[in-house]
């Protein structure tokens, strides 16, 4: 579907608020900041979730973590009711300017998060925002189900503690077997966001995901249901084979049709991320920015402040950075920077 | 184990030597503390992520585009060193790197070895670029008198009176060349071109009848390491395996470098590793394989 | 949805006939050839619709083309049943690994196309195969219509024309204002094909759309209506900006935000093309032809043999190149020899 | 005109040589056609479509991945000529070409100029690298004695007693360098630092004021272009424009590098143009421009 024009940020009146804040501010050379629900974020750029383990990160790089903490917002990894395990290896797949995974979302279970995890968070946005002399860095925390009851249940349990910010539903991670994809689907979608909105009085923002039809239908259908804001896109569906002889690089091979090989990724498909998807995360943000009235959250793809500012642009209140940050752990503060 | 710095560093090379089939990649790097194990140190088994800044993220077949990992190999007092085999495109990238050019680095990360107690024999033993975390785990253990540049400072971490037994397996002998980075190293190869004629785990077999009180370090192909890891459970031998796996990330943030736990669930290579007990592991799987990254 | 494992040319017997016969002719020397939909091609290397202009080609290249011709059948560009001029410039823009295009399906209309353009491609395939002393490479044409009449109408025609062997219908093209897009919605899609099913006894190929949320079940529903064969994967629905400053290259920019900036295509949105979508490609091909039992076309991002044999791996009978023979013209005969 | 044999030809470069803002880069060609207005010749305004073997189709940016569109400046009988401006990642990565390296060059492409009937003067005006196809336009039509090298054979295309005036504009001086690929250019620049300060287009208002029957050929940024054509229009002055378009495929198969035709619809300026005839076009628009592919 075409973008109507008029949008893509070719009307000055459709930018972001916080956009003249910030070009007022770095005239005065002041920090920018941005309302975002209700929310007081330092710059837009905020992590995709599943792609910065902060507990991790705080082990591997101590305190220069918190004394440069590459963002706004920080959003957990996707939490299932139940634990999982996630998919058997190989989970990683690098294409052409990009990255394949297959992670299989696994995470403590809600319980496991809230006792373990959650605390450990909770100090580190804390000391991120006191390295900065603020508050606590916002904690969004992203949660899955595959049901609206299930869905309830984590929202629920959210809602009432009070180190989390924000809820991020993700009704569209796509490598994971649960069966129907609920966010493709706007009439359930709609249903399933209503029912969660109830559970609690925190933002509320819906993932969407980006193998569907028509995703500002999708979009249209959370806000309708509820939700405070949207987020996209997720990965896109897609998959690799076994290379053909170990070692041997793309295109070198005289390629034998018809050689035995598997699929490469233990979870079977994957999710391809990266510069490859930058220009289909442009066309679907871009789309859901000019159909629905609340903030967008933009990713895919997003390397540098250039691309960044396109997100803006058409309509994105807050960019997350996801696959660059394992290229430059970093990459947060190097794009919100550049801003 | 030390901390890295939160964000990859720009360093300049300042040479790649060639070593039969491999290459020595020298980085000028004067902020990687030195090896020992002391809290602060950098631990033999320690890597980094390495990224080209020029002609990464692209080119034929639009690879490599992620990082890749390499065991720091040495540590002078000016420098570091990796070992590299040429097995794709990002490896073939660094080894066409010359002095002057530069590189992201993000390191130290992961465990490392931890230094065999009471005096207990380190037998280490490893296969093709597998070695590079043996030679700096030598250095280390011995106070770097073995095969280490001059310039290599006598580390933190000497173990006193401890002894090193070194035994390498390679293909053939343009790989064995590999093996002068270790001192006194006995060295198997499967074509027999140098040294014992077969493989490796034949020579530890033996040094472990002889010493079955001594504690194994190994780093290698997976089925060399999964033929360690079998060997030590059969006559109950401490091994600290050096595992690899294919990875994005390098400090924890992707959970793609997974390899199955005893017992059920996956430990990340990258942050629970890439030095694991072999008491952890149930079997050692050919995505968890020595030189050649996801192989 | 992650595909069944035995598929993705794990067994054996799930391999295209054809490879076997490659197996055997390379060993022989002979040139292999294969069975599709009645059709026999001498290798399983086409073009994709709307990138190969075998009349301009002709033109530039002359009887070089006859003696080379890439393609073991052509695939004509999409007509409709009114003549349409397209999108107006720009009309193209580079991505990471790949190519928006924003062209609009600029054709003659189906008068135009059956008086002056058949005859002329009729004569080309003929030429291609006398050139190579065989009968006329097969010739494909593809149609477009915003409704089963009209498809009807344009299926109805190339079905009194001998020299079509076969008729693609574009259920799919993302970047032409067709509303509704028939090819996303399976019962929709059944219905038309189905409709026009009964006015041809030529094979007829569905050309399916990737922006979709369950292509499996599209190409089923595709299957059910009659279709002879499904060719995927179209364009990525995907857009861009005007650059900053012209000449300003991507990366270099200090992105400032906010700066007024229209889309850059004519078209507004585009479809994405190229290696950036050969991952989503492999997995959508692996999933239909897991899926159906027709033949399978494979296409999106292939440049080399390589490519070409993962998508017969996972169950494509014959491959189509695009964007690729934009890098080289001579791509199909290229990737042909390579297999 | 000549048909460009069906694929792209490996060739390797001869030498890139600085000319001011510009670069010629020089290709060691035999099968290319020489220079002329019959049939099989090089028809002075065809172009061709390059691709460095190395380091195309990634790098930062993940660009360039297409071929670039460049018309052929000069045709020598052992070489073909490319004028370069680095404006982005393409021309940048040209512009880096040595000796030695490989190139994918398809040509030669599209339509070229057709030269002036019984004995009318030629204008040829042009500014930025769009003076690249007036530089062997000027060689063919005066038999290659300009400023063309030694070893420039004399086209089979000379006109006899055609009469040539060339009028160049220029951004500055660096660009007004430009200027020596062509004989007795009357130069103009827009700050005024070489020759005419001020518009190419004000030097030949005067020229055609002076010769009414001259026949124009144009070649620059879309500014100029439709200066020229708006001119033109208004002197009932014939003129060919030689156009640019942002192109994927250079050979009519994508349809993507077209311009407005007069009365309506669309030209693919790879095959109907690159020169096409003032006439067709109601105006030149700001994507039909000069320099920059496709700005
Ligand atoms: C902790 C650690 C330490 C290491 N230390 C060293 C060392 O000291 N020296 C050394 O030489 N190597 C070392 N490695 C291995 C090194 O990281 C890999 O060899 C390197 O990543 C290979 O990258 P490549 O681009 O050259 O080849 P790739 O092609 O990326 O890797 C080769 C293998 O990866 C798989 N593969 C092929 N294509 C893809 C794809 N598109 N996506 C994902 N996987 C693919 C295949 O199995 C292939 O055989 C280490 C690895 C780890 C994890
Ligand atoms: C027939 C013809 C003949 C030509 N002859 C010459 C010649 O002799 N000498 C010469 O120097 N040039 C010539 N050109 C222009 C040349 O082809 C372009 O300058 C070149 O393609 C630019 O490529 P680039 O990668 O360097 O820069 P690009 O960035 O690709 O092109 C620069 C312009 O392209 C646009 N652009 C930016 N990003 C993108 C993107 N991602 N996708 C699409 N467009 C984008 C912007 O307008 C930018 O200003 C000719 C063009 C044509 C069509
Ligand atoms: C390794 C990896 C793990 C991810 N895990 C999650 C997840 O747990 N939950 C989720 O909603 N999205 C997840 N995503 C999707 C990202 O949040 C993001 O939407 C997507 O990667 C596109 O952004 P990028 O191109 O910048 O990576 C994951 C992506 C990657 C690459
Ligand atoms: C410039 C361009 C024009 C196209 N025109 C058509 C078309 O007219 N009809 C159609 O069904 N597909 C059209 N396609 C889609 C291609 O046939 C193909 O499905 C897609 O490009 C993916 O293959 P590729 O990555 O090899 O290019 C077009 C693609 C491109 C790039
Ligand atoms: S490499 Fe990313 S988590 Fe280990
Ligand atoms: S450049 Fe492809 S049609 Fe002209």
């Amino acid at each position: 579907m075409p973008m109507p024009e008029g949008r893509a940020g070719l009307d000055e009146r459709a930018w972001p608020r916080w956009i003249s804040v910030l070009g007022r501010s770095r005239a005065k050379g002041r920090a920018m900041s941005i309302e975002f629900c209700g929310l007081t974020l330092v710059h837009p750029i905020i992590n995709g979730s599943g792609t910065f383990d902060a507990i991790a990160a705080r082990r591997v790089f101590g305190d220069a973590l918190l004394a440069d903490f590459p963002f706004s917002a920080y959003v957990s990894k996707t939490i299932t009711l139940e634990p999982r395990v996630g998919n058997p290896p190989p989970r990683l797949w690098e294409t052409a300017a990009g990255l394949i995974n297959s992670i299989g979302l696994p995470n403590k279970g809600l319980r496991g998060y809230l006792a373990e995890d959650l605390p450990q968070l909770a100090e580190i946005v804390a000391g991120a925002g006191a390295a900065a002399g603020r508050g606590p860095v916002p904690l969004i925390t992203n949660v899955m189900g595959a049901s609206a009851e299930e869905l309830s249940t984590l929202v629920g349990a959210c809602e009432e503690r009070p180190e989390i910010a924000a809820i991020e539903l993700n009704v569209s991670c796509p490598n994971v077997k649960t069966g129907l994809d609920i966010g493709a689907d706007p009439v359930q979608l709609e249903q399933v966001v209503s029912t969660v909105r109830n559970r609690t009085g925190k933002p509320l923002i819906v993932k969407l995901t980006p193998n569907t039809a028509d995703v500002a239908a999708c979009a249209q259908a959370a806000e309708q249901g509820g939700a405070d804001a949207v987020s996209l896109i997720n990965t896109l569906r897609a998959t690799a084979l076994a290379p053909r002889r170990s070692g041997q690089r793309a295109g070198e091979s005289d390629g034998r049709a018809g050689e035995s090989r598997g699929l490469w990724l233990g979870g079977g498909s994957g999710g391809q991320s990266g510069p490859a998807i930058r220009a289909v995360a442009l066309a679907q943000v871009s789309a859901v920015a000019a159909l629905v009235g609340v903030p967008v959250i933009g990713m895919g793809g997003v390397q540098s402040a250039v691309h960044a500012c396109d997100l803006i642009d058409v309509g994105a209140t807050l960019v997350a950075v996801g696959t660059e940050s394992f290229r430059d752990p970093a990459a947060g503060s190097r794009i919100a920077l550049g801003l | 184990m030390s901390e890295a710095p939160f964000g990859r560093r720009l360093l300049t090379v300042t040479g790649v030597d060639e070593l039969g089939a491999y290459r020595v990649l020298r980085v000028a790097d004067r902020d990687m503390p030195q090896s020992g194990w002391q809290a602060g140190d950098l631990h033999p088994g320690q890597f980094a992520m390495l990224t080209a800044v020029e002609r990464w993220g692209g080119g034929e077949g639009e690879r490599p585009y992620l990082p890749r990992a390499f065991s720091v190999a040495r540590r002078t007092d000016s420098e570091a060193h990796f070992l590299l085999e040429d097995v794709g495109p990002g490896t073939q990238r660094l080894c066409e790197l010359r002095a002057g050019d530069q590189l992201w680095v993000l390191a130290p990360l992961g465990r490392g070895f931890t230094p065999p107690s009471d005096g207990r024999r380190a037998l280490l033993v490893g296969g093709g670029v597998g070695i590079a975390p043996l030679a700096i785990h030598q250095d280390t253990l011995v106070g770097g008198t073995g095969a280490g540049p001059q310039d290599l400072q006598a580390p933190a971490g000497r173990v006193p009176g401890v002894e090193v037994t070194v035994l390498l397996g390679f293909r053939d002998s343009s790989r064995a060349t590999g093996a002068a980075l270790l001192d006194r190293a006995q060295v198997a190869t499967d074509d027999g071109s140098v040294g014992h004629h077969g493989l490796v785990t034949e020579l530890l077999a033996a040094e472990i009848e002889r010493d079955p009180h001594a504690i194994v370090y190994a780093c290698g192909p997976a089925g060399m390491l999964e033929g360690v890891r079998a060997l030590c459970e059969r006559t109950g031998t401490s091994a600290q395996l050096a595992l690899e796996a294919g990875m994005a990330c390098g400090y924890g943030a992707c959970f793609g470098c997974v390899v199955p736990k005893r017992g059920g669930g996956y430990l990340r290579v990258c942050v629970d590793g890439p030095v694991i007990d072999a008491a952890e592991l149930e079997h050692v799987d050919a995505h968890a394989g020595g030189a050649g990254g996801t192989r």
